[in-house]
């Protein structure tokens, strides 16, 4: 998977837990909690839902490094290329 | 005349007038509601009218018909109980006073709307026309019918089909309140009957025998194919229009002048020019009188209501006839 | 003797004035004399005496207004004795019998013969359309109530199984309790800061060796913490009713939960008493999950013996929260920030939460909210009891 | 008539009063221009020279008297037919048929009925003005004592006669003028529906359309058209509305739990407000949204063509109300 199929399946993810939000609506370099408004619970659920998805964990150690849309596809992009 | 048919002129006159006495009493009591028009004044014209009919022929009446129905034989009892409102009366007493009914004696009812039975004796007449029956419908009504439309329209088709109808209109002098002189441009109503081609006769209501010679020749005539007849009765109604009338629309006077050649009067004294007045023993017929109108009223008062739950029938007729 | 009684003319005539009479005591009449003349609204009108006699006793003077069937004279007929008149029926008998009522109630038609199938549910419209906007399944409503099912039925199921009401009717609830709050409950407030590093890395140990799915939100411990001291300072559980305060045996904490674009709802995490720290987290879960969908409980919305207010997510550090009746406290969670901490007189960089408590004065004094504070932040400082 | 017994509405109701009259000889047609001018919408043509003027009677210009006659001659032993040129001139015998007609045989206690058929064209369409495109059998409907048929089809305009002459009561029948020309099939020996039995003419599940007379065609054109957008109307044409076929309209309406009426008269106190109390009354429980019906204007009808086809029923309008009542369930 790329980077912008994965970069789909995050909007898709997101869209879900907000369906209020269209696709344009979704920055790209923004922090996410705060540019729509998805607080602690909701950000959990996106993740565990992508982790469904991609199978990968985000630790919340790592939670700085998926703040925004684009470091999230980076960050996926590497670890399911490694399994 | 003989003694016998004074008698009968007599004895049923007098049951009229005291009947339609008794009514005021019993109006007055509050036993008799709704509407009550009585016939004191003009018994002669029933009385003379019903002798020349036959029972095969039909009456057709009005709203004021206590005299017609007691002349056409139906029963003091009946008629009494009808306005009682009681089961035992001759419409079951939901017709009451303007409403009677008798198909026995084909006595097709009084009827409330000025002018409303002449179309229907026109049906009859023209039934009996086709069916070749040799009998007539009598039509009685009073001198407010003359105005309504359905005067012109019965006569009309009466006269253009030549049916064998007695049109007996019972000219009183007033519609209710108001006079004839202020509801038609014609006064003579023989006349005005006579454009229509109709053989019309003006006789005079308050002596009997001369309404019963013109109302058997009338028959005759109408029973050979002459077609219909129009009878002009001059009368008077010596009570007010109905029961709750101050009667201001005519003079104390004029109703005097008119009691005085009242029917009982003219027949009494018509009686005793031929000596027939001690013959026909008028206490007896008092009495007998009497009898029958408290016997009537005893009926009337034992009699019992219809009940409530048979207020739809005779709306239709019954699922098996149709 | 017979009495001559005032006539009825006709059913619309109740009463009329005697003008007149024309006879005078001991006067003879015979049948059908007029012997009086009376006003009625359609004029004059004479009135006649029904059998012969002699009059006996005039009992009305002339003016004078009667109603129909009253007696006007006494008149003495010739032979007292035998002839019985009618006219001395007096008026009450002169009633005809009043019509018996008893048999109308039968003429009435009864309405109509119910011929709805049995398994047609028979709901009225009214009924039908708020089961609608509810989101009420009506079949298992019919399963339960027999006969028709009305509005009141859905409207009282509705209290216990209630939608999440559309977004203005909770504005209108929440401000119609506002306002009750501030008129009536006398606040006071108190607020303690809370040194949250040593539980946050103690969860993240923990959360290291749980999937993402288990991962137990920092909201959770927090939450669990407040139950903790909850049972240790139980006056700040329950309820202000009636004037007299009224502990609850259970903690059932209401839960400020944000719904995109709807405000906030505050649901009652029912139970949370009986539940450990993953088993209040799977609750929190469940609960968030279900407001979101508008699938919550009755009880859910109506047994909140408390309410915690997390705003912390947005940034907001003290939360002032008003008490929502018929509780008697609030808390308040601010934003879990850096802050300076001075520890054994050194200053570190920990991470500061602002614990803040709104107590209803007829119920609790600082006193009791204090000893929760100091309950409350002494169980995050150790927060193995947490598990 | 045609072979195949394809006819029209006028021949069906002439073959009606002349398969009568060769029956029973009590049997007369009355009315204005019935003999030599054929009848004003020539459904007696022909008959005066089959019967002559003694049973095929051309009447002056005198409503209520003619009419009255035709209720003295039933109560004397005929069994006669009046034809009113149209309703709106019935009017003028309004007092004949409500306080004789109607009332005589409750009115005697059961001694006299009045097995009397009235005959009169009835509703608008062809621009004749206010005075002459009244619609009131709905009005008719509501004496007790009378029978109100509307013939719609070619086989009840045929059978309806017959129906009405074996009536020992008085029965009207209301044809609507701009049928006289519609074509239809008619089997003469077909055992006559009974008068109250309202019929089924296109089953459907989501919604039922009352409907009668002339309505009956608008009522099924809308239905077609509403197939198109997947609604399924049941069409039911009411043949009497008087008495109802409550039976009918209410196993349809549990059916379909949606319903509305045509009714070409003003729809105040019309037939059409008298079904919906009686849906009301009767199958209350049974409605997903409320009842619809399309009415007339409440005005004189205009004679300005586009003016009167706005202020009559219409299948476009019919449609705008099934997708209405259809939208709130």
């Amino acid at each position: 998977m790329n980077k912008e199929q994965i970069k789909t399946s995050i909007i898709q993810q997101i869209r879900i837990i907000a369906p209020d939000l269209e696709y344009d609506d979704i920055p790209s370099d923004e922090n996410l909690q705060n540019a729509l408004e998805i607080d602690s619970y909701d950000f959990l659920h996106l993740l565990t839902a992508l982790y469904e998805q991609l199978g990968v964990q985000v630790p919340e150690v790592d939670y700085g490094k998926v703040d925004t849309l684009n470091r999230m596809a980076e960050y996926f992009a590497e670890r399911i290329k490694l399994n | 005349m003989d003694i016998e048919l004074a008698k009968k002129f007599y004895s049923q006159m007098l049951l009229i007038r005291r009947f339609e006495e008794k009514c005021i009493e019993l109006y007055s009591s509050e036993k008799i509601r709704g509407f009550l028009h009585l016939y004191i004044g003009e018994e002669a014209i029933a009385v003379g009218v019903m002798h020349a009919l036959s029972a095969d022929d039909a009456v057709i009446a009005t709203y004021r018909e206590h005299g017609h129905a007691l002349a056409r034989g139906i029963s003091a009892k009946s008629i009494m109980a009808e306005m009682y409102g009681k089961v035992e009366g001759c419409a079951g007493g939901r017709g009451g006073s303007m409403h009677i009914f008798d198909a026995k004696s084909r006595f097709y009812g009084g009827n409330a709307i000025v002018g409303g039975g002449l179309p229907i004796a026109v049906g009859m007449a023209l039934a009996d026309k086709m069916m070749k029956r040799d009998r007539v419908t009598a039509c009685f009504f009073g001198d407010g019918a003359v105005a309504e439309g359905e005067f012109h329209e019965s006569l009309n088709l009466a006269s253009l089909w030549q049916l064998p109808v007695l049109f007996i209109c019972e000219n009183n002098y007033y519609a209710m309140g108001t006079a004839l002189e202020f509801s038609e441009s014609e006064v003579n109503l023989s006349k005005k009957a006579a454009s229509y081609r109709i053989n019309s006769f003006q006789v005079d209501g308050m002596d009997v025998t001369q309404v019963a010679e013109s109302a058997k020749n009338a028959v005759e005539d109408i029973k050979s194919g002459k077609g219909p007849v129009f009878l002009e009765c001059l009368t008077y109604r010596f009570r007010a229009h109905s029961m709750f009338d101050a009667e201001l629309y005519r003079k104390k006077t004029e109703v005097n002048e008119w009691k005085d050649k009242g029917p009982l009067v003219t027949f009494k004294k018509n009686l005793e020019e031929r000596g027939l007045w001690s013959k026909i023993k008028a206490q007896e017929i008092e009495d007998e009188i009497t009898k029958t109108i408290d016997d009537a009223v005893t009926f009337a008062e034992n009699g019992t209501l219809e009940p409530i739950s048979d207020l739809e029938k005779f709306v239709y007729s019954p699922e098996e006839v149709q | 003797m017979s009495e001559f009684l005032m006539p009825s003319l006709g059913a619309d005539m109740k009463s009329a004035i005697l003008m007149q009479w024309k006879v005078k005591v001991g006067d003879r009449v015979t049948k059908g004399q007029v012997i009086a003349e009376i006003e009625t609204s359609k004029g004059v009108i004479e009135i006649e005496v029904f059998q012969d006699g002699i009059i006996e006793k005039i009992l009305v003077e002339p003016e004078t207004e009667c109603n129909v069937g009253t007696p006007l004279a006494l008149i003495r007929s010739d032979s007292d004795e035998e002839n019985i008149t009618v006219s001395s029926v007096t008026a009450e008998q002169a009633q005809t019998e009043a019509i018996p009522l008893a048999p109308l109630e039968k003429a009435t038609p009864d309405r109509y013969q119910d011929t709805t199938p049995p398994q047609r549910i028979k709901a009225s419209p009214a009924a039908r359309k708020k089961a609608r906007e509810l989101g009420l399944d009506l079949a298992d409503l019919a399963k339960t109530s027999e006969g028709e099912i009305h509005l009141s039925q859905i409207e009282s199921v509705a209290k216990t199984e209630l939608k999440t009401p559309s977004a203005d009717k909770m504005r209108q609830a929440i401000a119609s309790a506002m306002s009750l709050s501030n008129a009536e409950i006398p606040h006071y407030y108190l607020s303690a800061s809370v040194n949250m590093s040593p539980a946050l890395s103690w969860l993240e140990e923990i959360n290291k060796n749980l999937t993402i799915k288990a991962r137990i939100l920092p909201a959770a411990m927090i939450i669990r913490a407040v139950v903790l001291a909850l049972e240790a300072v139980p006056e700040l559980n329950g309820y202000w009713q009636e004037g007299y305060h009224q502990v609850c045996k259970e903690i059932h904490p209401g839960i400020a939960i944000a719904l995109r674009k709807k405000g906030v709802i505050t649901p009652a995490l029912l139970g949370a008493k009986d539940m450990n720290l993953s088993q209040t987290m799977q609750a929190l879960d469940d609960l968030i999950m279900r407001t979101r969908a508008g699938k919550l409980r009755g009880a859910e919305l109506t047994q909140q013996s408390i309410t915690i207010t997390n705003l912390g997510d947005l940034g907001v550090e003290n939360v002032y929260g008003v008490i929502y009746p018929p509780q008697v406290a609030l808390i308040g969670l601010g934003k879990i920030i850096d802050t300076p901490w001075v520890q054994e007189n050194k200053v570190i960089v920990q991470k500061v939460m602002k614990a803040t408590l709104a107590g209803d004065h007829r119920a609790t004094d600082g006193r009791t909210g204090a000893l929760f504070l100091d309950k409350f932040n002494r169980i995050l400082q150790n927060p193995k009891e947490l598990l | 008539m045609k072979e195949n017994n394809q006819t029209t509405y006028r021949e069906a109701v002439r073959e009606g009063i002349k398969n009568a009259m060769q029956k029973d000889d009590r049997v007369f047609l009355m009315g204005e221009d019935v003999g030599r001018y054929g009848g004003c919408f020539a459904v007696s043509k022909g008959l005066l020279e089959e019967f002559g003027k003694e049973r095929i009677i051309d009447t002056p210009l005198c409503e209520s008297t003619f009419t009255g006659a035709g209720i003295g001659a039933a109560m004397n032993g005929m069994r006669p037919i009046v034809e009113i040129m149209t309703v709106n001139f019935s009017l003028l015998a309004l007092d004949q048929i409500m306080n004789n007609a109607a009332t005589l045989l409750h009115m005697s206690g059961g001694q006299f009925n009045v097995p009397l058929v009235i005959r009169m064209s009835t509703g608008g369409g062809k621009q004749l003005a206010a005075q002459h495109s009244h619609s009131l059998e709905g009005w008719y409907a509501h004496i007790p004592g009378l029978k109100v048929l509307t013939p719609a089809t070619v086989q009840d305009a045929y059978s309806m006669i017959e129906l009405a002459l074996n009536d020992p009561d008085p029965v009207l029948i209301f044809e609507n003028s701009l049928l006289y020309n519609s074509q239809g099939t008619l089997d003469t020996n077909a055992k006559p529906l009974p008068i109250k039995k309202a019929v089924v003419k296109r089953p459907g599940k989501d919604l039922t359309i009352l409907a009668y007379g002339i309505n009956l065609f608008k009522a099924l054109d809308a239905a077609k058209i509403l197939e198109k957008e997947e609604i399924d109307a049941e069409v039911i044409d009411l043949r009497s509305l008087r008495p109802l076929d409550d039976e009918t309209i209410m196993n349809s309406v549990k059916k379909t739990h949606r319903v509305m009426i045509v009714d070409e008269g003003w729809r105040s106190g019309s037939i059409s407000a008298e079904i919906m109390a009686r849906i009301n009354e009767q199958a209350f429980f049974e409605l997903d949204a409320p009842m619809g019906r399309v009415c007339s204007a409440e005005v004189p009808f205009p004679y300005a063509k586009h003016l009167e086809d706005a202020a009559l029923p219409q299948p476009v309008k019919i449609v705008a109300m099934a997708k209405q009542i259809m939208e709130e369930a």
